[in-house]
Formats: C-alpha cells, structure tokens, sequence
C-alpha cells in the first residue's frame, strides 16, 4: 500500500498534478521521495514541518538561496537539509528547450529533480538542495550561463510581460528594460544591503499582465501621448460581428468619450478625455491601437500587506520617454534607492517610507515637482504644512 | 542543531552554524570560525573592525546594524565587505561576530 | 576557483524564436481563435501562434524535459511560461498548431486559459518548502483547478476571473489584488517559547515587527510578551524569531477575499476585499473551499454583465447583496478595524434592502 | 470721520450687512460700539482680539454660556467682559413674533443687542453680556420660556430639519424626535459629564437638510422600507414639461433601476434595486412619493476634523421604527452614552473612540448584529481577530 | 430664587402657523414656483407659500423686530430660520404674497436661496467672539456673497452650491462636506508662552492634544516643547492652553476646499477636498478669496451637467482636469500625508494628459 | 488679570478667578472662595471629599479628572456635585480646589 494515500487522491483530476510530479523525481531522488512523505504528514497534521529560516548561501552573494532544514530530519533525512535556489530567468520567461535541459541536468546532478516554473517574483525556483550542494550548483549554473535571482533585503529579480515579443500593445520594450535594469544592478540584486527587498515590474501597457502596480516598489507601465489610431476599416469589419460595440465597447468606456455612429459604422475618440485605460483596444485589437508617441508611466510604493497593510503603486512620474540606455529611468532609480536607504527603518518598503514621511519629502529628495497626476483626489484633511521660506 | 568543536572546545550550534548562546563567544571561537567557514586564514585588523563593530552595535541595541549603517560606520563599501567575509556580512561575519542569526538586514 | 559573479541572466535575446527575432516589436493586431490558441499577426503579415497549456509549476526535471521534446517538436525548440506559471508553446507553423494541440491533449496538458476564462492560479510553497503557512499551496490549487477545470478550456464567463493564493499573510502570490484570492490564515497568538527567543532572536525587531503593537519586551527575562487581546495572528513576528510559532492544525486554514483586479482596464486597479474569514484545512481536497470558490464564481457568471470583472459586478450591485446572492454571513470580521477603516463604512442612508 | 473705515466699506453690496446691525445695536448699545470698534482693529491688524478661553455661567448648570474676554480690555472696557448665551432654540426654528420679541427685550435689557439666528449647531446666540448679567439674563429667558443649550463636554443641543411641518418628504417626525430627546436629555445637555461633546441631528430624508451626517455624532435619518409610489398621471405631466425625464432622472439613478417609456410616459421602478438616494423624487415631486412603511437609517460618528482628521457618520442600524416615546432610539442612545462615556478618552468623540476600539466592540457593547449595510465594502486587510470561544 | 432650570425648549408645537397644525405631515407636494418662493401643497388642498430670505445672521435686536413687524403684516405672526441661517415667511394666504415680497425687496432684503442657487453661507464666530480664529467669518461671508449675489436670486446653476466657511480648523460650519468651503488656517507654529503653561495649562491634555505627536513635555520646567518639523499649525493645543499662541497677520489667511456634499441624491456624501492651500487675509473684502470662489463656481458652471454637484462633476472629469480648467496651481500641500494619504493616491496610469 | 482677596490676604486670579500659581492653594483660601463663589458657608466633609479627590488626582496626574471617573470615586450623582457646588464641577469646584482652569472635560 501507499505510504502517501492522501497525496495519491491529488493524482486525480483534470487539472496537471504535482504529485505526479513529485513522484517522477521520487523516483531517482531520495529528496524528493522524503518531501513527498513529509508533506503526506502535513496533509495528516495539518501542519508544516519545516523549521524557522536557514541563512545559507554561496561565495560573494548574499542573496539567492532560501536555507529549509525539516523539523523531522531524523524520519525525513533526505530534506534534513533542503535549501532551494533562486535562478534568474530570462526577461519574459522565454527558452530554448537547450537551455531547459542544461538546466535540469544541472539539477538532476546536485538537487532534488524538482523546480518551479517560475516563482512568484519570476525566477526558477530549483527546490531543494543539502548544504553541501550549493557551491557546486552555482558553479554549474554559472558555466551554463544561468545566475541568481535575489532574495533577502536586496534588489529582487525584475520582471517583465511577454511585450513587444508577442503584444501589439507594448509601449515600451519591457524585455529590454527588465533586462538592462537586471544587469545593472546586479551589486544591489546580489548583495543586501538595503532596509529590505525592492521590487521592479515591467508592463508595456496599463493592462499591466506582470501586476506589477499590485506587487512591485517601482512599476513601470507602458502609456502614450498621442491619439489612439483607429482603423475606419476594421471598425465597420468589428460592427458586423457579434461585437456589440455600443455597449460592449462605448457604453464600457469610463471616461465617455467614445462615440460610435451605427448608421455609418465609424467610432470617434475625443483623445484629450481618454484616459488610456485600454478597455476599447482590448475589445477592438484590429481596429484601435494605442498612440505612437510612446513612454511610460512610473509608480511607486505596492507591497504585500505586512506590515501596515497591503499598498498599490501610485503615479510619480506620469510620463517617461523609454529608450537605451534608460538613463533618466536609472538616475531616478538611483535617487530612489539612496533617498529609501538613508530614511527607511529595518524593513520598512519604500511605500511605507513614503507613507510615513509624506509626498512632498520624497519629492524633493527625488528632484520632482508635484503633479495632479499623481493623486486620485487631493487631500481631505487640513493637516498641510509649509515649508521653510513659503511663509514671511 | 550541532556542535562545532575548534582546538579542544566545543560549542552548540544551529544549523546555520551561529552560535546559540552570544554570551559564549571569543576571540579564539571568532578565528576558528574565520577559518572553517569562510576560508580566512588570519583576522586581519581590517576583519575585526567590522566584527567588533557588529558585536559593540549589537550589545548596545539587541539588533545587528542595518548595511549602510555598518559599511558608514567602518568606512568600508559593501564590496569590499564581500572581499573580506566571502559569505557577506550576515552569513559571514555576523557569524563570527557571534551575533544571533539575523532576520534583518545585515 | 570562485565562480564567475555578477553576469546577470541569460540574455532574453538568444531565447527567441527566429518569428519573434524578426517581427519584435511589429506586432500588428492578435485574434483569440479559441480558447487556449492566440493568433498573432504582424505588420509584415508573419503570424504567431501560441498555445496555452496549464500548468502545475512545481515541475520534474523530466516533466520538463517532456515539455522540451514537444517545444522540439512542434515550435522549433522554443518556448515561454507566463507571468501565471502557464506554459506558452510558440507556433509559427499554422500547420503545426492542431497536431500540437492534439498532442497535448492526448497527453493529458490542459489547453485553455486564454480570454474570459480561470486561468492558472497564482500561488506558492505551501507546505512543500515554507516556515510560515497556515495552508497548503500547491494542494490547494489542484483541488479548485479541478473543480472550476471546465471553466480553463472554455469561454463561459462574463470575464476575466483571477484566482490567486497565497499560504500566509506575507501573501507572496501577491493576491491581495485577485478576483478571487485563497489566503492561509492563522488565528491563535504565537505560542511564546522563551529560550528560543533568549538565544535566537533580535527582540527590538521583533517588537517592531507586530503591526498591532501586542508584543513588548520583557528585559528581566531577556524575552518578550504578547498581549493576545491584540494580537490579530499576522505571523510577522514568527518571521522574525523562530520563538514565536503559529501555526495549529485547528487554527489555521483558509480566507476568502474577492474582488481585486490589476489591470486599468474600465476601472481602477483595486484590493481584494473580505468574503469569508474562515475555512477549515482539510486536504487533500479542501471541499470547503472548493465549494465556496465555485459558488462565488458562478453566482458572479449567472449575475454580472459582460466584460464585468468580479470586483466591478459586486461594487455595481453593492457588498449588501452580493453576501446575498451568495448566501456568505457576514461576521463581524467583515468590517474592517485597521487603519483605513473608516473609508470602508457606509456613510450614507442609501443602502438595499 | 468714521472710526471703522474698513468695517464702513462692508455695509456697501447687496447681500445684508451684519456691519449696518452692529452699528443700529451701537447706538443703543456702548458693548456694540466696542465691540465694532475691536473688531475694525481685527481688521486693521489681521488678528483677533479675545483672550484665550473663560469659564462661567449660570448656577446649577456647566454649560451654555461661553466665556470671553477682550484682550484689550482698556481701550474697549465695554467688551472687557463679553460672554455668549447659547439659547436651545424651538425645533425647527419655528416662532411666533411674540417670543422673539420677547427675546428682544431680554437682550436689550441684559447685553450687547446682538444675536445670531442661528449658531452653527442650532441654538439661538445672544451676543455678549458682562459676567454679572449672566445669571440675571438667565433668570429672564427661564422665565418667557427659553432654556440654555449645551456647550463643553455634554449633549449639545439637538437639531431637526423642517421636516413634516413643511415637507413632504419626511419619513419621520424630525421635530417630535428632536424636541423629545432634548426634553429627556436635559441633564446631559445642561451637565457636562461626557468625555466630549455629543451631537444629534434629525433629518426627515436622505436629503439630509441639517447635514446630520457630516456632523453629528448619532444622526437620525428617515427613510422607508415600502416601494416608491408612483402617480401615474403625475408622470404624463412632467413628460410634457420641460423636465426631460429619461436623462435628468432615469439616467442619473445611481442603481439604475428606473425605467421610462418615452412613448405610453411611464415610470417603473425596481424597488428591490433602489437605494432610496431620493434624485429621482427630488426632480418628480408630484409624481414620486417616498414609501409608506416609514422610519430612520441611525449612523454614528461624524465630527470635524479635530484631532483625528474628520469623519461622516456611518449606518449603525438600517431601520428603526420612530414612533414616539422613541423607547427603542432612547435604549440604544443610553448603551452608547454609556459606553463611550466608559471607554473614551478625554476629548475623544464617539467616532474616534469605535475607530480606535472597532465596530466589533462597540456592537457587542450596543448589543447589535454586523450587517452588511453597516459598511460600502468590507476590510482589504487581513488583520482581523477572533473573539475567544470562535477558535477551539 | 435660583432659576427654574431643565425645562428645555419652547414646544415647538406653539411656534407652528395654523396652516402647519393642521396639514401637519400631510404635505403632498411642492413646486419651486421662482427663486426664493417655494409653494407646499397638503393632501387637504391647503397650500403653504414659503418666501426665503437671505440673512447676515448676525442681527440685532431691533433687525429681528423689523422681520417681527413684515412677519405680523404678512404671515399671521409666525416665521422660521432655516439650516443655513436664512429666513422663512411662511404665507398662508396666496394674495399675501407678492406684496410680502415687494414690501422685503423695498427694505433691501435678497430674496432667493431655494433650488439651484447660491444660498447662504454656513458660517461661524471669526474675530466677532471666537478666540481661535485664522481670519474673519461675517467679513469673508459679506465680501463672497455681494460677489456671488447674482446666483442667489437666480437659478443660473447646474445644482445646489453649498458654500460654507469656518475660520479656523474646528471647523464649527462644518465646512468639511460643501461644495466649496472657506476654512480660516494658521501656517505658523505655535509660540510657546512658557510661563502662561508653567500657571495654567493641563500639560498631558496638551500633549494629548496634538495629532502629530509634535508636543513633547518637558517636566524640569514644568512646561513644554514644540517640535516645529512636525508641527502643521492646526491650533489644537490652543485650544487647550492659552501658552501656545499661533495667531499671526501674516501667517493667517485663508484655504478653499471643494467638491463636498452632505445629500445622498444619486451620489452618497462626500468631503470636500483641498483646492487651494493659502490666500492671505486682504479685509475688508478679501478680494483674493471672492476671486477664487467665483471662479470655482463659475468654472463649474460652464461645464458640469445639469444636476451635477460640484464633487459629482470633478470626480467625473478628474481631478487633474479640475486644476486645468480652473488654472489653479498643483502644489505639494494638496498630496495628502495624514493618515489616509494612500487611499488619494492615484494607483493606476490611467489618467488624463 | 485680577486679585483675590479674603480676611487679609490676597491672591493673583485670571479673569474667570481661577488662581494662576496652584501651590499657593491653601484651605483657608478655598474655604474664602466657597464662600464669595459659590454662596457655601461652610465646607462639608463631602465637599471636601470632592476638593481633595481633585487635587489629589490633580498632583498625580496633571490634569482634572474626567466627570464619571470623580462621580465614582466620590460616590456622589453629577446631580448632587451641582447640589454641593452649584456652579459645577469645573467652575465651582475645580476652583476651590485650585487647580488650572480646566479646558477637557470636569
Ligand atoms: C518563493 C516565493 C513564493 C513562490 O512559491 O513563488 C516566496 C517565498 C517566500 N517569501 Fe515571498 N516569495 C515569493 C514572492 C513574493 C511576492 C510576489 C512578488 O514578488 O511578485 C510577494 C508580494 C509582493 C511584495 O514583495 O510585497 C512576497 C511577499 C513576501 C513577504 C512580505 C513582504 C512585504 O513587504 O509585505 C515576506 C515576508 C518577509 O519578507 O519577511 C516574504 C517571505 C518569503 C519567504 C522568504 C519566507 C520568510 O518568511 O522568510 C518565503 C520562502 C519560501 C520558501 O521556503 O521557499 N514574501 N513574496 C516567491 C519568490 C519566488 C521568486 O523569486 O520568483
Ligand atoms: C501571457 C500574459 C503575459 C505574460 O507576459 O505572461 C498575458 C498575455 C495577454 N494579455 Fe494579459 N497576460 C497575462 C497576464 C495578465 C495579468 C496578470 C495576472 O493575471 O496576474 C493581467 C492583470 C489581471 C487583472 O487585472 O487582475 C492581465 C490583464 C489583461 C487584460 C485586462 C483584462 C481586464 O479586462 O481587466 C487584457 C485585455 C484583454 O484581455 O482583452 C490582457 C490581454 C492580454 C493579451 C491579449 C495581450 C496581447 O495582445 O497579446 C495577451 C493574451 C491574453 C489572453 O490570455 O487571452 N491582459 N493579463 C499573461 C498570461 C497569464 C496566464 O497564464 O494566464
Ligand atoms: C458658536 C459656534 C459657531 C457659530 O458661530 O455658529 C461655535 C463656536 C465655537 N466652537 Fe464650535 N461652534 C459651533 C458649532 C460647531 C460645529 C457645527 C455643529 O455643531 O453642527 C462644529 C462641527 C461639528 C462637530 O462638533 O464636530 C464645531 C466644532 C468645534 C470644535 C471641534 C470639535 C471636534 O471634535 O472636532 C471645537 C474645539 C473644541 O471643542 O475644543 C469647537 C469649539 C468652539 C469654541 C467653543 C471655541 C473653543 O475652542 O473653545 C467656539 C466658541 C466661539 C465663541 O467664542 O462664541 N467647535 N462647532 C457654533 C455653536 C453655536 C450653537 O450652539 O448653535
Ligand atoms: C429649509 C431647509 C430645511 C430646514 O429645516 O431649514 C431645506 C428645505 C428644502 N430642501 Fe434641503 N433644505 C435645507 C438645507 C439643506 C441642506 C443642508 C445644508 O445645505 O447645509 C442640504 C444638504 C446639502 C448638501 O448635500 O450638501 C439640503 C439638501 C437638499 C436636497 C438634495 C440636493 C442634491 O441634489 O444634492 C434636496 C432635493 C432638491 O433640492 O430637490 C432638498 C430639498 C429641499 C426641499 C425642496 C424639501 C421640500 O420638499 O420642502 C426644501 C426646499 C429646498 C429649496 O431650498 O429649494 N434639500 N438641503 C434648508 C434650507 C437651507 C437654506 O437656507 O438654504
Ligand atoms: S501588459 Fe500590455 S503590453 Fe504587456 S503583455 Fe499585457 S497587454 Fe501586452
Ligand atoms: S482607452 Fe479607455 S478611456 Fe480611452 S477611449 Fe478607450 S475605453 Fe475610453
Ligand atoms: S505566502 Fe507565506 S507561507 Fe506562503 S510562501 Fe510566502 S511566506 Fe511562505
Ligand atoms: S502574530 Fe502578528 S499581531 Fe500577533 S503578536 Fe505576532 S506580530 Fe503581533
Ligand atoms: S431632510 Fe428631507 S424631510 Fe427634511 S426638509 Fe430636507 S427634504 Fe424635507
Ligand atoms: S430613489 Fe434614487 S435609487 Fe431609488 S429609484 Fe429614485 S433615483 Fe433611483
Ligand atoms: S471655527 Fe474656530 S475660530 Fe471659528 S468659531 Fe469655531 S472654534 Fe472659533
Ligand atoms: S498647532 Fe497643532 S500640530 Fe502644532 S503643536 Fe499645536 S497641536 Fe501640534
């Protein structure tokens, strides 16, 4: 009989399981197999059984390793020591199939045979591997091309949407970005040295497919200037088809500023009300396209909720023109971070800081001139104060 | 948990190698340390600014230094912290310093 | 010999396809064929197709090397995964896009996720590698893709619907912004042990660490205590001290919280809000919560309007009625008591019966 | 020459000018001749000219007189003692030219000659009496009638809209209510014995014409449970006026519940969908009628913006019956006196208190359910608690 | 003898017109029949004629005898003020009325104030009694509604403008929900009287008092101190203690808020938020803060829809169109920094250019 | 600004007669003060029990203690503490009992 009857019921369903998974690698690593079994007692309990943190890690890094030991490690000995890697992956998660298999070789030679594609920040996740293997596999890692993502208080590993790999709607090269930004700060991503970690996202366009406004400290987001580009064509094409585009598409607009004419089949903009939320463009791909002066929108502040709550970026800079070698963005990065690290207590996210500290110092710390753009709506509150000189 | 045993001592600790008890700590478990783990052969004054500095900061506040706060105070960049401790200030040198493991910054 | 430091990842270049290399940036328009299959066009009239494959992320080396010889197959040796853990295979070949399709499907790879569908639910370690989880992740998962796996492959909802999970209030699958969000829960204080903090812990962080202020140092002993009154089980102290343990077979388990969304699209971004504080864990199938899931999702298909993502369903017809239609009490745990509360109350008469 | 040249200026332009009433009050009156010219110094300078506080009153009672004193008291000894009546004003502010001008005489006999119809809370203002006419002028106003409102730490003086008297809209009797909690409340109004102030306000709808709900600490708002009710005929009327019934009533519904036929000029309206927002019966006063199963939304907790920033009120209890002796209102305003009154600190107001403590406490201590229509949408944070016996 | 006491209120029931007693809550409808004359009509047929009239508030006695002696002549002896300080003669007899208005337009008093106009401003003590104030109230109130008077006697407006000022931040009028509110600010710390605090202060209260923690005590001199970074000057601790002065010619002036409501029609209420942190105080006429009123109102004017209140409109448009159209300057002071700061904060790139 | 003064002594008080300097109460002051202020003859043990409790709760914490903290810790109903002091707690007997004119809540 199984000695992991509740994980054996996780192999049915349509959905791909883990299990199977897990059980693949079980089969030629004792890792995997001791994770397996310890994880059909957490299924029992309904409890973990790792223990509380680890700080392992490989020469001249600080980051990039998350150190796991079991709690049981005398019936589990196989994870006694089970230390997962953070492997930085290629700007939109793109591979060649060589590449993947070095990679699992690599894997198969010193960890457990199981990985995560990817981990919630973006990185390959290779879980799980003793102490003793993790020099080595950085090594090999390293001679195949492949380093480390970040972890601890560091620059995390940025990400990026697919963009203009494979998205009409990219305003700005996301992939290029992300991938410059990484290399970079590849000091700040690979050596903590900040009050805590620091998040960069790249979307090209406000559908924003990286989230990164609800989980990055600096979102970047593509946007235009310009007037959407319509195609009269396609707009009478797209009114014979089962798109209603009075209410699908006009109706839906939230800043009403769409007209469309059923009689003549033609749709106009009034562009100056748009606010480029992208709804009608989602709808309409063949016959509306975003503008052509192009740039993007710089945000800052989103973390998850620990510890004063969970924040999402706001608007600091409205508009960025986004060309290599991105020299205003980094100037403005590099403001940020020495600004953050000289204020910031232990763990406190940027947009904690700021919150605390208020707009207006962050502001000048960063040399920009307040703009509407960045509020919603301006305060309520008549608790404003004046600085040095803006009174007699 | 373990032991880690230099000359004829010996002292608890965890997986991570940090000693359990920061009362323990010395001179002598600081250069056994810099040897087994880091591959440092001698202190040099240098290497004992930096882990008297983490040891005196966390005497005095119960907390290891935040980064900046310890490359200012020693006067030295991070980078040349990673040359001195390969592992870094926290797993390196807050290691020998015998400091708690930090959950922080360092 | 130190390994070489500081090189960066693989340039994102050498891993595109020659259509990609070749059409960069020149993307014209896309079509969603059906579900699971996007037509890219170019303004030089190349197409890229893309099938979408569900995923279960956490991935055998030999599981991805099966992925590998299909990629070899069908795509000329490459492909993506998405920003949703799903699997992306890149077809420039019209020709090789059904014979890949049904490939995959023969071998049992869900081919969907694509348009007004459930895509791949965001989540992360769960008891597989984490410290501080209050539920499982990845079994989790596989119970509610099961359960909601006929709404993967097809186009039956009004929208978008994004599940998100994350196993503690750390929320590392960044779910506080889902249409429907898993979040693992503790709900007993830290059980104190005070040797371990003596020996292991930076007591300031640790009372600075509690976002409610419940814990204060105790220097006689060299520990600390927790006001449990005012402890709301956030764990963010057993983050920072390995004395301060939570988790507890009968106090853990799983919230609901719905209505978040991330894109701009229509509306503003916004937070997943409150829907159910507590469901029990019981693996490895979680029916409650599988249940509860299901239900939420399907009274939003059966009530919201087109293109109407769940948050802008419930904000349309009011919080009042969607506890309604959805049979969820309403507890006291609903009304918010952090900081912002006051913004979430009703300051108004006008209200549904 | 005029000694108030400034002050001269503002008796110019048509709105009435409150300068042309201190000077008909100077002739008469040597405190408002001091007391224009302090206030021509105000303008002169840009600052006032009162002393920082007072205490005094009238025997028996804490409040209802503010104390003022003039810090200039040699160049205007008529004002050096300046205090302010407040006079608990009929419901409604309603009165018959007999007790006004009995009013009048009280005022002319005893102070300055000049009032305020009406202070900001509702009271009825004498302006300015010397502390030795205090109790004098309270002996007179008991005896045509008239009492002291509140002022200091105590109930202050309720207030009503117009309500049945006048309007059509009322879903309860604002004044009935207001009169007949002031007359139960009088210790409390007369006798500061609360952490802080403590306002009531009444209005008969959710027009909300004495602004209960952005300052009052409880506010009694009418309301119905039963349908809108429509007359048809009503409906053809405004049709053919000039109220364009599909866009300025239909089409502003904020629940979009109405429907309107253009053609057969009907109305329908989804009652289960309707929040009772009263736009549409606002615009249709003919036509539409509030619902003939009548009482009040009660919310708690608005306030200004000291210290905590400023607060509307919130539903607290969806519907009350409002029928007189009120027993129901009175038992729940008696919990919450009571347990804010226990709980507060100094100068905390009910709503900063449930704030601090939450609505959890506070309901437990009133003794009410949650309810959905307490809140616009539910917490986004994850920190909540568990009561003991909820988690074994 | 001392007083009877206790006794509350006159009975409002005696201050009633017979026509109100006896068509007590039997109001059926009402019409606006022209500005400043509204008309009831009961379910008995009678009809209610109502004359409103602006009012400075501030009468004196011999003012009130004079609205006593038009109320005898024309309304039977009985009259009402309204919520917002204006006055109501109440006209049982139809025939009574054109004269009654007439006879009010000859004695200079404005009638109007009903319907979409500009009625009376809310307003407060200013330099006349209070000893608080940042700037004046009946002055500031004069100046803007002799500016404003043409929308008082017209409906010339797309809705209700409700005006209201209050001259420091207790905000007495209770400004912080109208459509434009003109709140009196302090921008200068408070300047500590050591000796004053030393004799007559509460110091805990006072430190209590402060909302950002910026009063520290100091228990050798049994007085306290200030920290001016952290100061924004709201007088609160004032309030509690004559030793902290912060009246100042130059400091003081004035701040303009908008887009309030108290109504729950079609949207729920709402604060008025910061349209302009500072204009000084220029008396007799404040010609800055009449400007910036009128040109707020008539901005809105020109392009709100028809019923649309201020707020309603400015949500609508976007707040960043708002300080366009009314060539008001962005500065610092209007991004929030208390507590709730995050909640304005504009989390989406979707915004207009 | 004025003076105070009973038998032959006199005292500083502010406008509203409230003495500026709290360490000069004394109790013949305060019996001088029931009497001119406040019309009473003699000083009851109970008002003194509210006169004490004042100043009592005054040194100890700085402040004027809040009406349903002295109801309790008098025993007395609001009611009967006006019946003692007419004026009240804070214009009567917070002045008696020589404490700062009280801004909160007595
Ligand atoms: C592996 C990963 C989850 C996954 O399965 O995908 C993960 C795993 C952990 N996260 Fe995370 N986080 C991961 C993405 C995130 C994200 C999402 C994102 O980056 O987009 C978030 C929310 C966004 C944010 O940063 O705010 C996130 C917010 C946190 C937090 C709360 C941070 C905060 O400021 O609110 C913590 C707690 C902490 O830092 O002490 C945390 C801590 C942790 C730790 C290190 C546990 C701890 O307390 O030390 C977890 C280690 C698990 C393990 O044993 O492997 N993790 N974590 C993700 C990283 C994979 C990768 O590198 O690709
Ligand atoms: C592949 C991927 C980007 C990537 O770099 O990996 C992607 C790709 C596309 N997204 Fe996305 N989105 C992807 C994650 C997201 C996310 C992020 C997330 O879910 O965590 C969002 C924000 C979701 C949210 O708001 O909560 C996102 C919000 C959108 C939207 C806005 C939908 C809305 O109405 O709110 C569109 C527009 C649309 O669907 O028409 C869009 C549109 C698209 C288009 C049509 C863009 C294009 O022209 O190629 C792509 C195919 C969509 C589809 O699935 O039908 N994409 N998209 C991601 C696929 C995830 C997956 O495996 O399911
Ligand atoms: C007379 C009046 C203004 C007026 O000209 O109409 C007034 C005048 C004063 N108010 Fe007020 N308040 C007046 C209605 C209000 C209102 C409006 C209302 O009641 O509807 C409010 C806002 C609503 C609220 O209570 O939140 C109001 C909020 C304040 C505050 C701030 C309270 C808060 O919790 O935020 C203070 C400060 C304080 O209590 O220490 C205050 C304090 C004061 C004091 C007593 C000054 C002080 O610091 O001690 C003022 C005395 C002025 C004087 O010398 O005559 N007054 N005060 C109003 C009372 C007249 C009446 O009884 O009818
Ligand atoms: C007399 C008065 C009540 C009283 O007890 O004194 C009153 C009387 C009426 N109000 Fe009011 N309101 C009065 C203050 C208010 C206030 C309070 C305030 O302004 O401080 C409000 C809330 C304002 C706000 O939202 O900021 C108020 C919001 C309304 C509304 C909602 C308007 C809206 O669209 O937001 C209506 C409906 C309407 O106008 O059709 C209304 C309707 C009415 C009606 C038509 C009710 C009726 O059927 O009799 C009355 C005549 C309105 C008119 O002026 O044309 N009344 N009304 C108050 C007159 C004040 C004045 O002198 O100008
Ligand atoms: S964020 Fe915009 S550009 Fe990027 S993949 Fe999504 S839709 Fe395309
Ligand atoms: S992008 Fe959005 S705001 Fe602009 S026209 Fe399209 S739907 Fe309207
Ligand atoms: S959400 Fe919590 S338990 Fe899950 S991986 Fe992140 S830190 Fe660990
Ligand atoms: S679990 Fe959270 S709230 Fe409870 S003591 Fe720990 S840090 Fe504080
Ligand atoms: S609140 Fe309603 S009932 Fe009262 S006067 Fe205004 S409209 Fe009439
Ligand atoms: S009261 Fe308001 S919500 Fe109800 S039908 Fe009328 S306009 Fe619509
Ligand atoms: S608003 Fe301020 S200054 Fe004006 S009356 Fe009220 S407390 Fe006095
Ligand atoms: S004015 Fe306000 S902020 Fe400044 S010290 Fe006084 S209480 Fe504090």
């Amino acid at each position: 009989m199984s000695d992991t009857p509740l994980l054996d019921e996780l192999e049915n369903g349509p959905w791909p399981s883990f299990v199977t998974d897990m059980k693949e690698a079980a089969e030629k690593k004792p890792a995997a197999r001791d994770l397996m079994r310890q994880l059909e007692l957490s299924y029992k309990e309904r409890v973990g059984h790792w223990k509380h943190g680890g700080i392992v890690g490989v020469k001249g890094y600080g980051g990039g390793v998350i150190g796991r030991y079991s709690d049981q490690p005398a019936e589990f000995p196989n994870v006694a020591e089970f230390h997962t890697f953070r492997v930085n992956q290629p700007s939109g998660w793109f591979y060649t199939t060589k590449v993947l298999r070095q990679l699992c070789d690599v894997w198969d030679k010193h960890g457990s045979g199981l990985t995560n594609f990817h981990g919630a920040t973006g990185d390959i996740i290779l879980l799980g591997a003793p102490t003793s293997e993790l020099q080595p596999t950085f090594d090999e890692l390293s001679s195949i091309g492949f380093d480390l993502g970040g972890s601890g208080s560091d620059l995390r590993t940025p990400s990026a949407c697919v963009g203009p790999a494979r998205c009409e709607y990219a305003c700005i090269d996301t992939l290029d970005i992300c991938n410059d930004i990484t290399r970079t700060y590849q000091e700040q991503l690979h050596r903590p040295q900040f009050p805590y970690k620091f998040k960069i996202k790249v979307s090209g366009c406000p559908n924003d497919c990286v989230a990164a406004i609800a989980r990055s400290d600096l979102s970047i987001i593509g946007t235009w200037k310009s007037h959407i580009r319509i195609d009269a064509e396609a707009v009478k094409q797209y009114a014979g088809s089962s798109l209603d585009i009075q209410t699908e598409v006009v109706d839906l607009c939230p800043t009403h500023c769409m007209k469309y004419d059923a009689v003549a089949k033609t749709l106009a903009i009034d562009d100056a009300e748009c606010n480029r939320c992208m709804h009608c463009i989602n709808l309409m791909p063949k016959a509306l396209r975003p503008g052509v002066e192009r740039g993007a929108t710089l945000l800052v502040g989103a973390k998850a909720p620990i510890v004063q709550g969970a924040l999402l970026s706001w608007v600091l800079v409205p508009f960025m023109k986004m060309e290599p070698p991105y020299t205003e963005l980094k100037a403005l990065i590099e403001k940020i971070f020495d600004w953050w690290d000289e204020n910031a207590k232990m763990r406190e996210r940027l947009g904690e800081l700021i919150k605390r500290e208020g707009m207006g110092d962050f502001l000048r710390a960063v040399g920009l001139k307040p703009v509407p753009q960045m509020i919603m709506r301006p305060r309520a509150n008549p608790y404003f104060f004046w600085r040095d000189g803006e009174v007699k | 948990m373990g032991v880690y045993k230099w000359d004829d001592k010996q002292i608890e600790v965890d997986e991570d190698g940090f000693i359990q008890e920061p009362d323990q700590w010395s001179e002598e478990l600081a250069k056994a340390l810099a040897k087994s783990e880091e591959e440092i052969a001698d202190l040099t004054p240098e290497h004992w600014k930096v882990v008297n500095y983490l040891r005196n900061y966390y005497k005095q506040f119960g907390v290891a230094p935040m980064i900046r706060k310890l490359c200012k105070e020693t006067g030295f960049e991070l980078k040349y912290i990673y040359q001195l401790f390969p592992s870094g200030p926290a797993k390196g040198a807050c290691k020998i310093a015998g400091l708690p493991k930090p959950t922080g910054c360092v | 010999m130190a390994a070489r430091t500081d090189f960066g990842p693989p340039d994102f270049h050498s891993m595109l396809p020659p259509v990609i290399q070749k059409n960069y940036g020149q993307w014209k328009y896309h079509e969603r064929v059906k579900p699971g299959l996007l037509k890219h066009v170019s303004e030089s009239g190349d197409e890229l197709y893309t099938v979408r494959v569900g995923s279960e992320r956490l991935l055998s080396t030999d599981h991805v090397r099966e992925i590998c010889d299909l990629a070899e197959k069908y795509c000329g040796g490459y492909l993506r995964f998405t920003s949703r853990h799903n699997l992306e295979f890149l077809v420039s070949d019209s020709k090789q896009v059904e014979p890949l399709i049904a490939d995959l499907k023969g071998r049992g790879y869900p081919v969907g996720g694509t348009g007004a569908a459930i895509t791949n639910i965001v989540h992360t370690q769960g008891w597989i590698h984490c410290h501080t989880p209050a539920t499982d992740a990845s079994g989790v998962v596989k119970a509610v893709m099961d359960d909601l796996f006929e709404y993967f492959g097809a186009w039956k909802l009004p929208a978008y619907c994004r599940i998100s999970l994350a196993c503690c209030l750390n929320m590392c699958g960044a779910v506080h912004c889902s249409d429907i969000a898993i979040l693992g829960i503790h709900r007993k204080p830290p059980h104190v042990n005070h040797d371990v903090v003596r020996a292991k812990c930076e007591i300031p962080n640790v009372v600075a660490a509690c976002p409610t202020g419940a814990i204060r140092p105790d220097p006689p002993n060299k520990s600390l205590t927790v006001n449990e009154e005012k402890c709301m089980y956030c764990g963010n102290c057993y983050t920072m001290c390995p004395g301060m343990p939570l988790a507890d077979a009968e106090g853990d388990g799983v919230s609901i919280w719905v209505g978040g969304k991330v894109s701009s699209a229509r509306t503003p971004p916004r937070m997943s809000r409150l829907a159910i504080p507590f469901l029990p864990n019981n693996p490895p199938r979680w029916p409650e919560v599988t249940d509860a899931v299901k239900n939420i999702v399907e009274t939003w298909a059966k009530h919201a309007h087109k293109h109407e993502r769940m948050g802008e369903w419930i904000e349309r017809i009011g919080w009042d009625r969607f506890f309604e239609l959805t049979n969820i009490p309403f507890t006291e745990q609903h009304i918010d008591d952090y900081t912002l509360a006051t913004e979430t109350f009703r300051s108004t008469p006008a209200f549904r019966w």
